[in-house]
């Protein structure tokens, strides 16, 4: 029966439909930065949640995107956790991917080159076992063209010090950084992923200014469970996973709001939860720079459109005319 | 990858069908290009709501410009959220997704098995087998009786139907692989399709091999995107190389050759999998 | 017009109705312990939810609850932090009450008295701005009949250390624990009460059971904000506020799976989001041996109890006969 | 302390009015306990809702043995949840709750004041005071005139109405205090009664002070829980003993002698309120 098409086959590059402008209805200038990267768009997707792309590009044109941030790849490929992956919560979700994916030459043949080929604004996240990992992916990526930013995962477990996650110990976090500055001879901006799973983000995000990040992107997952009472055991493969969503969004707020605080000139990307462009302004007002759309793109795979529409709107409500002057707006001056 | 669209769509019913519930969804955009096999994804819970992921449901039935189909257990509290809605409420939906089950090219025997709902999208299916000039049967299992679903309309259609009920309340009392041999048999089945409970898929992928006919096996692995974004919905699959991997089940499924899932890994990376942990790495 | 009667004046006490006997309907053996203290029942209110049970008793007979956890008591009356105090989040909420209360003596006087007089377990929860501010509480208690436990709030500001919360610190939690130690002769339980907002729980719980604890009461909330947009600064008057509620029962879940791995015989009180009986049977799988019930009362006021009994279905459902035969069932062994 | 209860409470109709909704709840078991100034609390979201905190409103009319009647806003994610709901759907509510109007001893003269849906309890509360022998004025003002509520029903009941709103779409251009001291002197009212904004009540507190008459106002703070166990609804409020409290507005309110509030201090802990942060502390 080899007459029956076989269907587990790879999915086909998708052409790209004629690139359209974005819709924002008003006249607000949603232009921003992180550090040295200019964003035509202030909505980004959020790395593991939008893999690189391709998936989306039927529900909108991802050239007219803030980035794309890649699912976090690693040196070689890896195959993640087991199944259950997942688990849904009360407005999250938890997740044990365990960074499923193809290793950094795969990634740069099939999905990097989509994006530049698409003309896409990228930002590639990587991912180590351990600080030399890093530094390799640093190093293969230097030359690579089409990357906009790179985007440093340090809240993945650090095999060298019995998984510790590096984003939870300063020194970790910054040996991280050091060592992706070193080999990262181009001028994209780095931005280090920190984990909200700490006594102080302050600390950690200024050990890795300190180690020569031009940015963060915050916040990563929450460590959480759910248990399978059925089996007795914790339902996802990997036991913990990473809570998402909604429902982690006021720790979100409060992380990049005492960051900006204690570091008013860092760009930071901000994420963890949003859904409507009125989420999106309590980071920027917070004192991000530009949002990535996580969880929510799985139930509304339009999400990042919409909600940069909205953000747009919201703003124009408040008599903003510029996304850039709502930076911060929530602190005391 | 489907060309799926995301769409408002007003109920146009919502019906109990035995144990489930038969939802009728308003969905010209999309209606036109469903094939036996597509799921749609549906959001739940409404204004307000704390379940921020879809559920996914084999498409039943697709009539022309106008609607698609869906048979669902009201089960946890998405789907029972669902059981509540009424005709004329407006869903928000995906479809198509997933890769449809792949059709002979010439015309052979066909055995359609399905457990419970998973009969939904088999009805369909077992329509364009027919027109392609294939024999089919249907074997449909469940259970119990009020959760067999379209004995009737698979009598319309197929050449011959058996029931199985692990209870006996209709039909042979037993397991359709109890069946399955014997209607293999029959037809001289080339391919079997088969959609169910996974101990069902993997009993059905045996089978067929033994007796050298194909099965598309239409799983159901839980799903957080349904669009291929997420990695959660993965299966270790054998590739046309031979080597192992972790493949997702919503973009590259549900459908998979029987003989190529490794039924018995399922829920575990196995050893040889493509980047499977080795000493250092975790 | 002294005749309108005037609206602003004290709740009366309350008359409690006959003593009812708890329908669990199944013949599960829902009796648990902490440490030396026996519960009759397992679900207890979570302190801050619940007062000081006086108001609970028009939803439910409070002599038949595992135990009333009060409201963190200080030594000095206390207003508490401006309006607004609360925004409700996705699946939870957040606070900002700043311990608003009457100050040790009063508590006394007016609402300790109440409890015992009406024979209700009474686990006394208590907070200081200072390690002698604890000590003084413990030795104002030592000798007051009627408390069956002591729950330490250390998961509140230190005046003395730039108001760092005492349970991010695994000294300071030792020395609030030492001290209160030191001063509580009474044989009755001491719980310390952990903080999520850590890089590592385990650390903080094992410092407090060094310190001598019988048990931890686990997890308080997480530090969280929301930005009123049209106001354009926090929320809530204190800024940040605690968060509660479902959305953050994963945490919760992990933290308690957590600890009891590392400390499977250390005593804990499990909360964070509990609303069904199956969710409290998590916290039992993860290990707690009973369970408080926080932010869910504020919508269901009857959830103690409804609890209690849903608790009883879920885990006849699954063989059980007792409850302590589930405590920590899902940890591999 | 109200002596309230959970019940499940059907709708038995749901039907807009102006801007609002009005909302009609079989409740039987409470209907008999209600006085005018009293709240329900409604569970909104339905199954899977990420909403945990209900939603209070005032109860506009109770039908002995049989249902109570609300007034509300589709506002925020919760109204309007509630506002989609229809008729036959059973809803969680708690009632009676908070602490209602105090009525007078004696037959006076008394002026109902209200902003918007503020009007909702006061019709309940100018029947019963005609009851009582009193003579009622009714102020009723809004922005405009659809967001205006019971001004017919009001001019059945009470002896004056006068209606203002900020447009002057409908009765007097200007506030409710525009015409409230003439209204008060009128009917030499002793007691002034008001439900509506914060900046409302202020202004009513102070004309009824300065024309010696005593006002009730029914605030609207916050709330968590609505039954006085979480400390949110709190404004601070002078005692008999002169001492300013952070006191509760669930269940010491949400009806508070004018002359107690300290309006200017509201969302703030003012000095000398008694627990107020001294130097050490915070
Ligand atoms: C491709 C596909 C086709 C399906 N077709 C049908 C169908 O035709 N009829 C039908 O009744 N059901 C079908 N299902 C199963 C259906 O998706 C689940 O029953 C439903 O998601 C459960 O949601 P809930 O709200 O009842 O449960 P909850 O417990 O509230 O679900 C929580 C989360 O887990 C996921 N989940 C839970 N159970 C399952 C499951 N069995 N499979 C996948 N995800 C699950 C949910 O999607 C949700 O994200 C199909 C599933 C898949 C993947
Ligand atoms: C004693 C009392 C009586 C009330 N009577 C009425 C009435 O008769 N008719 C009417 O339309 N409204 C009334 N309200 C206001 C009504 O409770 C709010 O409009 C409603 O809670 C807003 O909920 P939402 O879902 O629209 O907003 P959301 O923004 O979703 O609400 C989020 C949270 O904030 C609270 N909240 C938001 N706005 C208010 C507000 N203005 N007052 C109190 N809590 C608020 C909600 O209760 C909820 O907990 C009353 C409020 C109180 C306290
Ligand atoms: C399924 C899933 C996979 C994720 N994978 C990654 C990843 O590979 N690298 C990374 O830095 N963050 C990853 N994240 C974290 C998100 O990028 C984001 O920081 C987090 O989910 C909070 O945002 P959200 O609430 O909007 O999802 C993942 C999140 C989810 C839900
Ligand atoms: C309004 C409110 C007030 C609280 N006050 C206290 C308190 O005084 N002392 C304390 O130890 N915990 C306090 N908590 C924390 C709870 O006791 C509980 O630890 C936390 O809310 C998590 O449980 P939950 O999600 O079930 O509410 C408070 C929580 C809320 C929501
Ligand atoms: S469900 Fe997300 S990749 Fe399949
Ligand atoms: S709302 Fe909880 S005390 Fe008033």
């Amino acid at each position: 029966m080899s007459d029956l098409e076989t269907p587990d086959q790879e999915i086909p590059a998708r052409k790209m439909p004629a690139r359209k402008i974005p819709d924002v209805s008003s006249s607000i200038d949603l232009t921003t930065s992180l550090g040295s990267l200019q964003l035509q768009a202030p909505t980004a997707t959020a790395s593991g949640c939008a893999a690189a792309g391709r998936e989306l590009a039927q529900f909108g044109d991802v050239r007219t995107l803030g980035a794309v941030v890649t699912k976090s790849i690693m040196k070689n490929p890896r195959s993640g956790r087991p199944t259950p992956r997942m688990a849904e919560t009360p407005s999250g979700m938890l997740n044990s991917i365990g960074l499923q994916g193809p290793g950094i030459e795969a990634f740069l043949e099939k999905d990097l080159s989509w994006l530049t080929e698409n003309g896409v604004t990228t930002i590639v996240s990587i991912a180590g076992n351990n600080v030399d990992e890093f530094g390799e992916l640093a190093n293969r990526l230097k030359d690579v063209p089409g990357i906009a930013a790179l985007e440093v995962n340090i809240s993945c477990p650090n095999v060298e010090s019995r998984g510790q996650v590096f984003a939870c110990n300063p020194f970790s976090a910054a040996s991280v950084i050091e060592t992706v500055r070193r080999e990262w001879t181009s001028s994209a901006p780095i931005l280090a992923k920190l984990s909200p799973d700490v006594t102080d983000i302050v600390e950690i995000a200024q050990s890795v200014v300190e180690a020569g990040v031009d940015g963060v992107s915050m916040i990563n997952t929450l460590l959480g469970m759910v248990i399978d009472l059925d089996r007795m055991k914790p339902m996802l493969g990997g036991r913990t996973g990473g809570l998402s969503g909604p429902a982690i969004r006021p720790v979100a707020v409060r992380a990049v709001y005492q960051v900006h605080a204690a570091l008013p000139q860092l760009p930071i990307l901000g994420m963890g939860g949003i859904r409507t462009g009125h989420d999106a302004l309590e980071f920027i007002a917070a004192g991000a720079s530009a949002v990535s759309i996580g969880t929510v793109v799985f139930g509304d795979p339009g999400a990042p459109w919409r909600i940069a529409d909205e953000l747009g709107a919201e703003l124009a409500k408040r008599g903003f005319t510029k996304l850039t002057d709502a930076i911060g707006a929530a602190h005391e001056r | 990858m489907s060309n799926a669209k995301q769409i408002k769509s007003r109920i146009i019913s919502i019906e109990p069908s035995g144990s489930y519930l038969h939802l009728v969804l308003e969905a010209p955009e999309v209606a036109n290009y469903v094939e036996p096999g597509h799921f749609v994804a549906i959001a739940v819970g409404g204004v307000g709501s704390g379940m921020l992921l879809r559920r996914a449901f084999s498409i039943h039935r697709a009539t022309a410009d106008k609607s698609i189909e869906v048979i669902f257990a009201a089960h946890g509290q998405g789907t029972q959220w669902l059981a509540e809605q009424k005709a004329g409420t407006q869903l928000d939906i995906i479809a198509p997704l997933g890769k449809p089950f792949a059709l002979p090219r010439q015309p052979v025997g066909c055995v359609l098995v399905a457990g419970g709902y998973g009969a939904a999208p088999m009805m369909m299916l077992a329509q364009q087998l027919k027109q392609l000039g294939c024999s089919v049967e249907v074997v449909l299992g469940a259970a119990t009786e009020d959760k067999l679903f379209g004995v009737l309309e698979s009598k319309a259609i197929a050449d011959v139907v058996t029931v199985t009920t692990d209870d006996g309340s209709s039909g042979v009392r037993g397991r359709v692989t109890d069946v399955l041999p014997d209607a293999i048999k029959r037809v001289s089945a080339k391919a079997v399709y088969a959609c169910g409970p996974m101990p069902m898929l993997k009993a059905v992928a045996q089978v067929s091999k033994e007796l050298a006919a194909y099965s598309q096996c239409a799983v159901e692995e839980a799903m957080a995107c349904g669009i291929g974004v997420c990695m959660t919905c993965v299966l270790p699959v054998i590739g046309d190389d031979g080597v192992t991997r972790m493949v997702r089940s919503c973009v590259e499924g549900p459908v998979f050759r029987g003989d190529r899932v490794r039924w018995d890994d399922v829920d575990t990376i196995p050893a040889d999998t493509f980047g499977a942990p080795t000493g250092g790495g975790h």
